[in-house]
């Protein structure tokens, strides 16, 4: 056998592997993209860490997406990066704060989206938000109707620029104020929201499930729509 | 599904979100003097997304702080602007007056003091549930605000914009287990056999043979002999003494049901008889 | 006005730009792309060279294509961008029976093959069983025709489990496990396979061999094929 490579090399050599699978890659990677081009019993957290440093100061920064890391230009440099041109069509009013909604909401139901916009949720705006990859059909609530669950996805988290979703901004007032509750009274507990894994009031979708919801389908057709 | 479009003047409700205005009165339709034509706008349900939407502007318009806004006089304003819709004969959604005769009945509560043996919500919860509902929208629509302006991916912050493609090389793996292995190289082997080869002859009565010496030996003989008696002669030697009983036994059963013989047993391992049954008592 | 930024800011600024609009490009940037984010005066070649230096060890380095530049992975690491796919295959039935024949009459010609076998062996079948890497061409025989002899490799042994070729089992273990049946003419035997060095039979293939065949190519298109 060769002469044992001493630790400092093989420190290097994780690090630069780490660098070219990231920068190559424009999806976050998480560890199991990662881990099989390390050394055997590598550190992934501390070479992360490692390389988040080297990089904090950089054009481009090491950023944390849910579990996932990723390059991403720095924050600071986006007035001088800003691209208008890129936004294919904004968002309708509607749709935004749909998805905010169930961004501070969630897991949460069409009826809840409706009960806090007071107003029928149509298809299309859910469908909208699902297209781009930001909203995603998390279970069925287990509850009368057994309606869909919605919450928000790891590319929502990417696009916003969001380490994780404890991170959106103004939730600590929100959930001081009580405003994160779907039912009143205010003055219970509030939750806060979970993009993670099912909640227990939460069933999995099955495989083949389309998402309808008959209860909303039923109770949609009976509102004005805000299309 | 109701189409709900309202014939408004567009400067009342073009800056719903410049909440530093004066203080919204209902009467304020009436007494703002009538704009030429094309200050009357087609104002469809965009501009307002349902009763809580508009009851938000309303809110906003009476005090900066949500907190504080009297909701009396929030319901009064919102009943009167139904009501000037009403007159003006504009179509209503449904939606519109569910809202308005909850408002009423609110009103109602709060101006009666509240019985204490009363079931239903007091005036003061119900005004407590109406301003939750208004400060949850309100906040909502802040928070969307907020994230929408946030540095966004693909506009403000990028990714790797020539990101290197990974080249997937297929391999296949040939799978087989050494069982297959042996099984392939016997099967081929005993394929190969020539057919002619002979088989040892072993030493078997078959049932045929068996039915055959029994029918000769038994012959005509209408007395109960011992089946054992009549085989004398080949269980003497123990490479025949198996088959010849076991086919013979069989043999015999086979010669019953066909009617052709009698067994008989007396007892468990007593011997066993036989005798030619008699043709007469068969029919 | 504010007070003047100091010039090595300037060049961390115009630095941190280059890198992320480097990194954030579609394509090589030329230095027409470039100027216009930096600040006046920037002197761009000598900006592109720090960078350059900077990256000169990193898992990803700024590369010069013709007049442009660009980010692209380490040469050295240009491993992490080939990844590859193991399919799992079963062996044919015709693979496998070529296979266990050349597994016990090694070292095997294929006309020897095809005589076991009763049908002709297809080319195709001997490259699947090389292209797994468990037979090889072992030399030529020399008879008439010269032809080419067939054995079994390391791999054979390494995915069979077997710690030698003579580990496979003889007639009377494949009787004793049922595999052959006891009733066999008294002149049926198994060979006792060799894999290891030229028999006394067998001349070496020539570096060039690519082991054609010439009569057994004849031979083979007087039989039934077994593709």
């Amino acid at each position: 056998m060769e002469p044992e490579i001493p630790e400092s090399d093989i420190q290097t050599r994780n690090l630069r592997v780490l660098e070219a699978l990231l920068f190559a890659a424009k999806e976050p990677l998480g560890a199991e993209d990662m881990h099989p081009f390390l050394s055997d019993n590598a550190d992934l957290a501390d070479l992360l860490d490692q390389l988040q440093q080297r990089y904090q100061h950089a054009g481009v920064n090491l950023v944390k997406r849910g579990e996932k890391y990723a390059f991403r230009t720095a924050e600071d440099l986006s007035f001088l990066l800003r691209r208008d041109d890129v936004e294919q069509k904004p968002l309708s009013r509607a749709a935004l704060e749909t998805l905010s909604i169930i961004a501070y909401h969630q897991p949460v139901t069409r009826s809840e989206i409706e009960e806090v916009r007071g107003v029928a949720t149509s298809k299309g705006t859910l469908d909208v938000l699902m297209e781009a990859g930001w909203v995603r059909m998390r279970g069925r609530r287990r509850t009368p109707g057994r309606p869909v669950t919605y919450g928000t996805t790891l590319e929502f988290l990417d696009h916003f620029g969001l380490e994780q979703i404890s991170d959106l901004p103004g939730l600590g007032e929100l959930k001081g104020a009580g405003l994160l509750s779907s039912t009143l009274p205010p003055d219970f507990s509030v939750p806060k929201p979970v993009d993670g894994d099912l909640t227990p009031d939460e069933d999995p979708l099955e495989p083949d499930d389309t998402g309808d919801d008959l209860l909303s389908e039923l109770e949609a057709a009976n509102k004005p729509s805000d299309v | 599904m109701l189409t709900l479009r309202f014939f408004l003047r567009h400067d009342l409700f073009k800056q719903p979100n410049k909440a530093n205005q004066m203080p919204f009165q209902d009467n304020d339709f009436t007494q703002q003097p009538e704009p030429p034509r094309q200050g009357v706008m087609y104002v469809d349900v965009k501009g307002y997304e349902g009763p809580l939407d508009l009851l938000l502007d309303l809110a906003r318009k009476q005090k900066v702080d949500l907190a504080h806004i009297s909701v009396l006089s929030l319901a009064e304003q919102y009943l009167g602007f139904i009501e000037t819709l009403k007159e003006r004969r504009i179509e209503v959604a449904a939606d519109y007056l569910v809202m308005a005769a909850w408002l009423a009945y609110l009103k109602s509560r709060l101006m009666v003091p509240h019985d204490d043996e009363d079931e239903e919500p007091s005036g003061e919860e119900m005004a407590a549930l109406l301003q939750f509902r208004l400060k949850r929208l309100e906040a909502m629509r802040d928070a969307a605000g907020k994230l929408v302006n946030r540095p966004r991916l693909g506009r403000e912050i990028h990714m790797r914009g020539d990101p290197e493609t990974i080249v997937t090389t297929k391999t296949k793996q040939w799978q087989a287990t050494y069982y297959d292995l042996l099984r392939a190289y016997v099967i081929q082997r005993e394929k190969a056999l020539p057919k002619d080869y002979s088989v040892k002859v072993r030493t078997v009565w078959s049932l045929s043979e068996a039915e055959e010496i029994l029918e000769r030996l038994i012959g005509q003989s209408a007395e109960w002999v011992p089946l054992q008696s009549y085989l004398a002669e080949y269980l003497t030697s123990g490479e025949e003494r198996q088959t010849a009983l076991a086919s013979s036994f069989t043999a015999s059963l086979e010669m019953v049901r066909q009617g052709h013989i009698e067994l008989r047993q007396s007892a468990p391992f007593s011997p066993l008889m036989v005798r030619r049954k008699r043709q007469s008592e068969g029919s």
